[in-house]
């Protein structure tokens, strides 16, 4: 699998400590009504990974506020997405 | 209670790459930002504000473009900013910065009296930390290195007390203000400012001192001259990036891949074995 | 230092004729209460070599209270390498202030004239050195990792790291003396103190009152260091991950850091779940640590991670994915369950503890 | 105390710059609010200017906005495995200023844009973000930002904060995106000497290529692949229907890394620092996904309106133009004394119906739909391509007639004759 860590190492991040700025409204959902938990694989920061219990877990530091998230969650809506606080989260240096 | 707090606008250095191929240092993208040290300053500054009363100077030497780390300060909370900029500066090491720094100070306090100043602990470039012992030294002012917490401060009988990081222990010390204090990081967290902030901070009519107006007429003060310090080369370290080395084991059994593994960090680290054998209950 | 690097200065600058005399290397050794800060001997270890490859001697500073075993240190000093100490005592210098140990050190310098004077990079050293350097003006490198005498000449060639350490500058302090310079602890190496080695001592008397000195110094609280986490400046680091699945499981990190002696880490994902106290947290919004050695069990070494250890001397990683992260910047690792590695592990160091607590 | 403008603009991108920029020059008392630390940190795009809209805004734009590279040579490429078929356009005409095209890179010309709209009198504060929109009844009187004391409030309020545009959702004057309405993109910059670009791509100091590429790359989904020279780096990145992400297993970071090892595209990067990652969505739906762009006290203008035209990888110069036009719209009515009411607003549609901008995307509303459908767009043709090409190049004892008569087999094999007259036919409806 390839490790997109490596990418996002290259980004410049100002990481709103304690104030994630996405949130997965109820695990419970994810974990036995989403089948496909496609957030997983269309993530292009993979901030979602499935734990081999079928939960799936969310850590939004390497978030690029692109909002696929969101959007292909549409069966269940089960993500509270929202910009971080002014001047947090990523800052492209190019873009 | 009038506070000056000295900052810096440095490159972000985390965004420093060295390029693998040609260890050159690629600068492209490296953002300006506040020297993060000097933003516990700042923060500190503001808290005695809130408490105390009074108004935060924010002063910095740097090109023109170190307006927007002075603005960012001014939407924090910052009352006052003052950059002190000219060609004459050019290639100053910390000696002739800090008197740069304590002029400027000294025509501050002209117009104003200061209570106390703050600097960073150090900058993320330089990291030399002796900006802040420079200044205190050249306005012969009391200096305080490494406070984790400021105390107690009487206006009236121009004291303070704080708590300053020593090796093993922490220092409970008394002084006369005015008097210098860099402080440790990590001891507070920059406020997020109220969008009146903002908004003056947008609005601020920026005031920008040149060599003459910062007070400063011996030229071979400053600058290229006034700086015993001089930069003969910079590079990049060797690069560390070669992989793991991983042990195998052909029956990769734990307790042959643990001793497999004690063996060979031992025999390239024997400095090692030698720490652990002395530590260990 | 300037902060932009700039073209290496093409013209040689000549020394000042001022300090044409200035002979010899001083180390200040840094002590409290009797007690000598250990970067203190390992700036002699490289202090020695500088006197050697210059033909100078090589000096001690000792400042102490009376009664706070002044001449001992010296003595200590001398197995550690030097020639010769400066002991100065007063009651003023009981408890580090700025004020009284500047102007002893800046007395001392323009007394004697070295032309090298080192001090260790701790919250002394460098409040110190800052002072001092400005007073005499010259020039000062902190936090140095590399100090050599220049090709076909007596400066001082100071190598630091430079914008985060992400790059390395050498510096130089070419038309004045003394050339100052700081080290961080535990970047030089530890020499091996000859018992045997003597050296002069010279008093030298300093006069300053109490009344005179304006910082008072109300008290001394020393460091509780029992149940406080002390990860910046722990030696050896056990740290667990998510990797450990479950927090009963992170009770198998506890037990190798036992064994070792170690201060227990973790990454930010099990701080957040509760498993460990936030302030055990490694990383970005963590602390940063420089440990001789770092065990890192079912980490993956995301960026977040990665920033707050990579600085350590050898790193040692446990993870069951062979991408994972951690492996392209560890130094030795093991693809396997962390689960059944650990203990593993445990057992080989008490091992080889027990072994070498016979051989010892 | 709280503070009262003519017109509040939310975002700093494109949209928002030009809006405020217009704005300050028409005189009304504008403010520009960005969260990003600055203007363009939080932007993201391909990267082309089109100045054709820039010079409509600030006629010398070319004097002092940072520009990579003017663009004199345009490839399209249909990827198969391990080949493509391509074409290639490049013209002297490009060559003479001024210029109709350059790469950019957003993060450099927002901040330059921004600081034209500051000097033309905008008032711009950063690293604020607006939270939602004040609203009296139906009418939008303001915004509540996310800083205490945070209430501003405006006659007017441009809503240029980009494709998720959380306002207008919360405000209900937006339906949330659907995945086949959106574009997943992700892009990649890597740097490189200046002499090493010009010698690859064959260019000079100033000159830039721009690759568009389909096919096999997007492994059966409906997306484009690009690649863009910078001064001194290049940019490239690939982007698929949501929708089509949303049914299978490949990560957009896998598929950008195997773009990146495709046999045309690796020597092309081989030996670059890559600098930066980043994602972003595109509007992809067209004239029919594009919402209510007005109402009571409000416009919404650039991507946050879903103004993109895909086909044609046209989304800045919409994006310039609807900020240009709302703005123009409010000075004219501020001029003639008339409120910000829904009806007065109707006039910025009326502008957006005359200009290029609804007559474009008027003109390929089909397209989406049509490859949605027929996904053979971007598997089966470029295999068929590919191969055709080949056989007919290579020489190997084979007459061509025989050639000629396998090509044919092979299409109608794959798509049989019905399916190639209809696919002519789709193409056709989809541009006509």
């Amino acid at each position: 699998m390839l490790k997109v860590e490596e990418k996002l190492f290259q980004d410049r991040y100002r990481v709103d400590v304690g104030r994630p700025h996405i949130t997965i409204k109820d695990p419970e959902i994810c974990a036995h009504q989403c089948q496909s938990q496609q957030c997983a694989v269309c993530c292009p920061a993979g901030c979602y990974t499935q734990e081999g219990t079928g939960r799936v877990v969310l850590i939004a530091d390497g978030c690029l506020e692109c909002g696929t998230c969101r959007i292909i969650c549409d069966e269940h809506r089960n993500v509270e997405w929202e910009w971080p606080r002014g001047g947090f989260g990523i800052l492209f240096k190019f873009g | 209670m009038h506070s000056v707090v000295c900052i810096k606008q440095v490159p972000d250095s985390a965004q420093i790459r060295v390029h693998p191929v040609t260890n050159t240092i690629m600068r492209q993208g490296v953002p300006a930002i506040i020297n993060p040290y000097d933003l516990f300053a700042l923060e500190e500054a503001l808290r005695l504000k809130d408490r105390l009363g009074g108004t935060v100077t924010v002063v910095t030497m740097g090109p023109p473009m170190a307006e927007a780390a002075l603005r960012k300060c001014l939407s924090y909370g910052a009352d006052d900013a003052i950059l002190v900029s000219d060609r004459a500066f050019a290639g100053s090491d910390t000696l002739a910065t800090s008197y740069a720094l304590a002029a400027t100070i000294r025509q501050i306090m002209a117009r104003q009296p200061v209570d106390l100043i703050f600097t960073g602990k150090q900058t993320i470039d330089g990291d030399t930390a002796q900006v802040g012992p420079g200044i205190a030294k050249r306005l012969d002012y009391q200096l305080l290195t490494y406070v984790s917490r400021i105390v107690e401060v009487d206006l009236a009988r121009k004291e303070i007390v704080v708590e300053r990081r020593a090796e093993g222990g922490v220092q409970l010390l008394k002084t006369a203000t005015p008097c210098l204090i860099t402080l440790l990081e990590g001891i507070n967290e920059m406020r997020f400012g109220d969008l009146e902030d903002l908004f003056r901070a947008a609005r601020y009519d920026l005031q920008v001192w040149n060599r003459e107006a910062a007070g400063i007429d011996e030229v071979e003060m400053i600058g290229l001259k006034g700086s015993p310090t001089v930069v003969s080369k910079v590079f990049a370290p060797r690069p560390r990036a070669q992989r793991a080395q991983i042990i195998e084991t052909q029956d990769s059994e734990p307790r042959n891949l643990a001793a497999t593994l004690l063996a060979k960090v031992f025999t390239q680290h024997p400095k090692l074995e030698k720490e652990i054998a002395k530590r260990a209950i | 230092m300037s902060e932009q690097p700039k073209k290496p200065a093409r013209k040689k600058v000549e020394l000042d004729p001022r300090f044409a005399s200035y002979r010899h290397v001083w180390v200040f050794i840094e002590n409290e209460r009797g007690q000598v800060h250990s970067v203190s001997w390992e700036l002699l270890g490289e202090g020695r070599k500088l006197a050697d490859r210059l033909g100078v001697e090589l000096c001690g500073v000792v400042m102490a209270a009376p009664g706070e075993r002044g001449r001992e240190i010296c003595r200590e000093a001398f197995h550690y390498g030097a020639d010769k100490c400066y002991l100065v005592q007063a009651d003023v210098l009981r408890d580090y202030r700025n004020e009284p140990y500047t102007k002893a050190l800046t007395d001392l310098v323009n007394a004697y004239q070295p032309e090298i004077l080192m001090l260790g990079a701790s919250t002394l050293g460098r409040d110190l050195a800052g002072s001092v350097a400005t007073t005499l003006a010259t020039g000062l490198t902190a936090d140095c990792t590399e100090l050599a005498i220049e090709e076909g000449g007596r400066n001082l060639a100071a190598t630091r790291p430079t914008f985060g350490g992400s790059l390395l500058c050498t510096i130089m302090t070419q038309r004045h003396r003394p050339q100052m310079a700081t080290v961080r602890p535990r970047v030089m190496s530890m020499p091996e103190p000859d018992p045997v080695r003597s050296g002069e001592i010279v008093e030298v008397p300093f006069s300053m009152f109490e009344s005179d000195i304006v910082t008072k110094v109300l008290d001394f609280i020393a460091d509780d260091t029992r149940d406080k986490p002390n990860l910046p400046f722990a030696d050896i680091i056990v740290a667990g991950g998510r990797g450990l699945k479950k927090p009963e499981n992170f009770q198998l990190v506890w037990d190798l850091a036992k064994v070792l002696g170690a201060e227990v880490g973790a990454s930010r994902p099990v701080v957040q779940a509760g498993w460990v106290d936030l302030d055990r947290q490694v990383g970005q919004s963590g602390k940063t640590v420089r440990p001789k050695l770092y065990i890192a069990a079912g980490i993956s070494g995301a960026i977040q991670h990665r920033v707050g250890m990579d600085g350590a001397d050898v790193i040692i990683a446990i993870n069951s994915d062979p991408n994972a992260p951690i492996f392209d910047f560890a130094h030795f690792g093991i693809v396997g369950n962390a689960m059944t590695i650990l203990p593993a592990l445990t057992e080989a160091f008490r091992a080889q503890l027990a072994q070498s607590r016979k051989a010892g | 105390m709280s503070e009262k403008f003519d017109v509040i603009v939310v975002g700093a991108g494109m949209a928002g710059n030009a809006a405020a920029y217009t704005l300050a020059k028409g005189g009304l008392k504008v403010l520009q609010i960005e969260r990003g630390e600055t203007p363009g940190s939080k932007n993201v795009q391909g990267a082309i200017l089109y100045s054709d809209a820039i010079e409509r805004i600030i006629p010398d734009f070319r004097e002092t906005a940072p520009l990579e590279r003017h663009l004199v040579e345009q490839r399209v490429w249909i990827l198969d495995e391990a080949s493509y078929v391509g074409s290639t356009y490049r013209s002297e005409d490009f060559n003479k200023p001024p210029y109709n095209r350059y790469t950019i890179i957003r993060a450099h010309f927002d901040q330059w844009f921004s600081k034209k709209a500051q000097e033309a009198g905008a008032l711009t504060i950063c690293e604020t973000t607006v939270s939602e929109l004040l609203l009296d009844g139906k009418r939008v009187v303001g915004v509540r930002t996310d800083r205490k004391g945070g209430e501003i409030y405006a006659d007017a309020v441009i809503l240029a904060d980009g494709v998720n545009s959380r306002l207008a959702t919360k405000a209900g004057f937006h339906p949330e995106i659907k995945p086949k309405d959106v574009a997943l993109a992700v892009k990649e910059i890597h740097f490189l000497p200046q002499e090493t670009i010009e010698a690859r791509f064959n260019i000079g100091e100033e000159e830039g290529v721009v690759i568009e590429m389909a096919g096999k790359i997007t492994q059966g989904m409906m997306g484009t692949g690009f690649l863009y020279t910078n001064k001194e780096s290049i940019t490239l990145g690939i982007g698929c229907m949501l929708s089509d992400f949303k049914t299978q297993k490949t990560t957009p970071y896998e598929l950008l890394d195997k773009m990146k090892q495709h046999p045309a595209i690796a020597p092309l990067i081989a030996g670059g620092e890559m600098k930066e990652y980043a994602a972003h969505l595109i509007p992809e739906g067209g004239y029919n996904a594009v919402p209510q762009v007005f109402g009571d006290g409000w416009l919404m203008a650039g991507d946050a309106a879903m103004f993109v035209n895909g086909i044609h990888r046209e989304g800045s110069n919409l994006a310039m133009t609807t900020g240009m036009l709302a703005a123009q719209t409010l000075i004219e009515l501020k001029a003639a004394g008339k409120s910000f009411s829904t009806a007065n607003l109707a006039k910025y549609k009326a502008k957006l119906d005359d200009s290029f901008v609804m007559k474009d995307l008027l003109k390929y509303r089909r397209m989406p739909d049509i490859f949605h459908k027929n996904k053979q767009f971007f598997t089966t043709y470029p295999e068929l391509l590919s191969k055709a090409a080949q056989s007919l190049i290579r020489v190997d004892g084979i007459d061509k007639k025989t050639k000629e008569k396998e090509i044919k087999k092979s299409f109608v094999a794959s798509r049989s004759v019905f399916g190639l007259i209809g696919d002519a036919f789709k193409l056709w409806r989809a541009v006509e």
